[in-house]
């Protein structure tokens, strides 16, 4: 089956807007994705008929917002595959859901019983150098805390992990490997398999940041045979404010807790505190309760598409858009510039123009771009240049809007010439 | 006072709540356990005997709402005497009806076995009530076990019934 | 100025549904607030109109939506009297602000420059025997980190605090005063001034829970003198998922990050970073953006009523309540019985009646209350009972409401009679 | 190409980045900064000499978009040679009017002064860029500074601008 583009983009209210005067072409869905129809009305829907806090109350509209939110986690559960729907831990975004781990193994340094996660000087966090900042920093600064060393795989000239690293940098010290499943600066996506073999051959806890697959590729947690994963709801179509950590049941059940607050506990006394199971242990206070409501919309929504097909259609774009802008004189594709093991980002330098007025001339023509270093810094660094611009697809793009891009950098290179 | 209909206070639940049956604790006993449901503050304490793979004797006491004691109530009249593997099912069934979320199908069969069991079934819509209905049934299962059964026939559920 | 109810009711659509076939009765806005009709509409409009991730964007949309974001931002700071708009940081809810506060204190142990905040064995950590979970497990778990000792001031058989204790308890070892604004249990509102005075003199850090003052008190953290303020949107007629920490800008800037990702940082290098200014210190990843967007229209929907009038009259509400419950034979309020220094929270309980049967019965009559511990269990251990039934109420709540909840409760002492 | 009226990449702009004034770096100075704006790598070395409470010599070298070259371009031009004084009520109508989120109220005085600093307007509409238009701006303002100028008579703002 194939999907529906135009049916697609009537679901979309924003992609009728006009900037400048022209209509908008949206070409930054891995920075956020746009929101269909269903999303809005799901929010309206709870907050003006089902309002009310969860798990908390006894009465009819607590009942029924309880029932909405934990129906959301069942249809993240079922999403990517869990075994266990008690392993999807509400969080506000995959920032929270990184460093959530990172804070609950430093949190085991002097919680009791939790040794099996305490690290500490000699062991080893691997991340990659083409890590978005969030799955960068949380681990710089869990070093920090514990006097653990922070390390990561290298990327070579065309935006791929060097394969030999991960046999060299992953060892018997390496406690975490932390990676991205498709980088958003690059569009790579990563051999998991391969990394996952040896973190655990050598005994490492894995966490997958799959932030920029969740919304393209279809993810089995099961298959992927990682210990954590973590995704946003805000770039899959769904909310602002609501993000989702997966992890192993049984791991989840032993870690310590991250946020202390209302409903993470099992009983407060004021002279020691017990903690409730999974996932409750890890949801502190009232929860983003309508945006994980309206998550479940969305994912209902990519379900209906059917994950093979989006990630189908996206193939086809991102190889037709390499294919496009290799047309154009003086353009740099920075990451794979052919569609294979690569998702729907394709980020590139213009010889001579400055990536920020890149974005901001194809602004004024209605093409809406990003430009800089996309919370991948390190990946410039890599290639000695400071700034990106980068079009990400989704499931609303047309080729249209793909020729409209290469017509627009065309017209800025004329600006400048 | 007139209810709604569909009131989760059947008869049934009132009249176990104002005479809780096998109420109180037996001298003889092969286990002992208490309970509380910490969200709450419902408890109860039971005790159990176990004779030829049947539970011989079940007393219980407790503290806590109508539907946390009278289901405890219920569930002591429908396991005492019975043999434990029917008891494990019971509580199987019972805690399937509980996680319906207002959503169970019960057939006949089940509603003949579950017998006055049956009236918590509007609970089950209430998801910050459910753990007060299983509190007792949990307690039952966990002073089988102590007691020294080991069935392993009937599947572990208890995880997926955490979202309450 | 008076407020007009009706008027004010009609903003809200969920109080035109039924349950159980009979007008809702929303008496449980301590626990979450309802959604007037504009706050929708912000939602909506943003989603459907301006969507687009903060900060990073060049383009339209994204100067769209980063300037709906920190116009919120400066509403908030303006509805708090805060001296300086970069002293207002978005959190999902309460509970992070409070533990954000927390784990920084914890991270000043292995951050570089941080001594000012760094606490150990010795020091302590001090709140009250009335506070809700949220503001008992972040310093519970702090004092864990750090070898600090967690005390807490007691409260007497009215629901007050002891006053002798606070000179008592808070002393030169006191390195931090964490208390609640309004209680959510009792209703208390506590003496600030007293206490910050205190805490002062010792050279302690306050820190304020204002969740349940917020919503119904003319706020201003100038003028309470504390050093953190925090509250949640969901609770004051705003959207879930977003909260505020405010805090004096010279502690915020020397204070140690909390959660790392994108936005909270200055420069990433895989060597090491830097973090940027407050309020984007504390910021990691994609705020909740839409929701920080419609807190500002709830807090423009609350200023336009004038948060003078919704304190009288929520006075007047909870002294008229308190004169019916106090007819009802067998009937205790939990708290002050006194229409003085508290809020429109009224909690009880009912001689032989457990509260959860109480709510329920209630519910059966579309009457919504709260039963339970509230998240604060230390209070109902203080007096000895395992729950309390609580009703709430908010600008929407009418004299007529509280016949009902009278008279539902005489009708539950009935059937159980 | 035709672009829209609105445009933020005024002919003056286009013209300043391609023809940089003050471009180069004095042999002769008091005080030299280097200015990065971290969230897009925009970079300038700035040199200043200071002489009788005049702006004697200013020269720089930079690298990043052309609203940041540009913007440091006109900077040159209407500080070179100005009382410090009358240079940092500049910087400080210039900051403002960067800050106005596109609500810019500018009296006729104002751009007078101004002069082609008035082509950025449009940029204040975007947060993103206003940094990179301000980049030249606060390495002159932090140089002067350096090379021991005190005045105190201008309030410090810049707190104000981070939220871009
Ligand atoms: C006094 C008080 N503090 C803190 C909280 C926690 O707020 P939230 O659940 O939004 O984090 C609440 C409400 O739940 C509260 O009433
Ligand atoms: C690869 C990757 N990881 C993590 C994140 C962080 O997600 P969020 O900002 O929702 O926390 C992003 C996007 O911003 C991303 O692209």
């Amino acid at each position: 089956m194939t999907l529906d583009v135009e049916a697609v983009r009537k679901d979309f209210p924003i992609l009728s807007r006009e900037v400048h005067g022209v209509p908008l072409v949206y070409l930054d869905s891995a920075n956020t994705s746009q929101k269909p129809q269903v999303v809005l009305d799901t929010l309206t829907d709870f907050y003006a008929m089902h309002n009310a806090n969860v798990a908390r109350a006894v009465h009819t509209l607590g009942s029924e917002a309880t029932n909405a939110f934990e129906d959301a986690r069942d249809k993240v559960a079922a999403f990517i595959n869990a075994a266990n729907r008690d392993e999807v831990v509400f969080t506000k975004n995959s920032s929270e859901a990184l460093n959530l781990i990172a804070y609950s193994i430093s949190n085991a340094t002097t919680f009791p019983g939790a040794d099996q996660f305490r690290i500490g000087p000699g062991d080893e966090i691997v991340v990659t150098e083409m890590e978005h900042h969030s799955n960068i920093v949380p681990w710089q600064l869990l070093a920090q805390r514990t006097g653990a060393t922070f390390r990561w795989l290298p990327i070579d000239d065309d935006g791929r992990l060097v394969d030999s690293s991960i046999d060299e940098i992953i060892t018997e010290r390496t406690k975490i490997v932390a990676f991205v499943h498709q980088s958003n600066a690059l569009g790579t996506i990563n051999p998991v398999s391969r990394i996952v073999a040896r973190a655990k051959a050598v005994g490492a806890l894995t966490v997958l940041d799959a932030s920029q697959s969740a919304p393209h590729l279809p993810l089995d947690v099961q298959a992927l045979d990682v210990d954590f994963v973590a995704f946003t709801g805000h770039k899959m179509y769904g909310p602002t404010g609501v993000g989702v950590l997966w992890g192993r049941y049984d791991l989840l059940a032993a870690m310590p807790p991250f946020l202390g607050g209302g409903e993470m506990i099992e009983t407060v006394d004021m002279t020691g505190t017990t903690f409730a199971a999974p996932p409750h242990r890890f949801e502190a206070g009232t929860p983003m309760i309508a945006e994980a409501v309206g998550l479940g919309a969305a994912i209902d929504y990519l379900s209906a598409l059917g994950m093979e097909n989006v990630a189908a259609r996206e193939h086809e774009l991102v190889t037709y858009a390499l294919e496009q802008l290799a047309t154009i004189d003086g353009l740099t594709i920075i990451g794979p510039d052919v569609p294979v093991d690569r998702g729907a980002t394709v980020a590139f330098t213009l010889a001579g123009i400055h990536p920020h007025d890149i974005a901001q001339l194809l602004d004024e023509q209605g093409i809406a771009v990003r430009a800089g270093h996309h919370c991948a810094r390190p990946v410039c660094v890599r290639y000695g240049i400071s700034a990106t611009t980068r079009a990400s697809f989704g499931i609303y793009t047309t080729t249209e809007e793909i020729d409209a891009l290469v017509r627009g950098v065309t017209k800025v290179k004329e600006m400048f010439s | 006072m007139t209810l709604p209909m569909e009131s989760m206070y059947q008869q049934i639940i009132l009249d176990h709540y104002k005479h809780p049956q096998h109420h109180g604790l037996p001298e003889d006993f092969d286990a002992e356990v208490h309970h509380v449901n910490p969200t709450c503050g419902d408890e109860v304490t039971l005790r159990v005997r176990i004779a030829d793979g049947q539970i011989a004797e079940l007393g219980w006491e407790g503290e806590g709402c109508s539907i946390s004691q009278a289901s405890t109530s219920v569930m002591s009249d429908l396991v005492a005497g019975k043999p434990i593997d029917d008891a494990m099912q019971l509580q199987e069934k019972f805690l399937g009806l509980m996680q319906s979320r207002g959503n169970s199908e019960l057939t006949e069969a089940d509603e003949d076995e579950l017998e006055d069991a049956v009236a918590f079934e509007g609970v089950s819509k209430y998801p910050a009530r459910v753990k007060c209905a299983l509190l007792g049934w949990m307690a039952m299962k966990s002073a089988v076990a102590e007691a020294g059964w080991s069935g392993t026939d009937v599947k572990q559920t208890e995880k997926s019934g955490s979202q309450s």
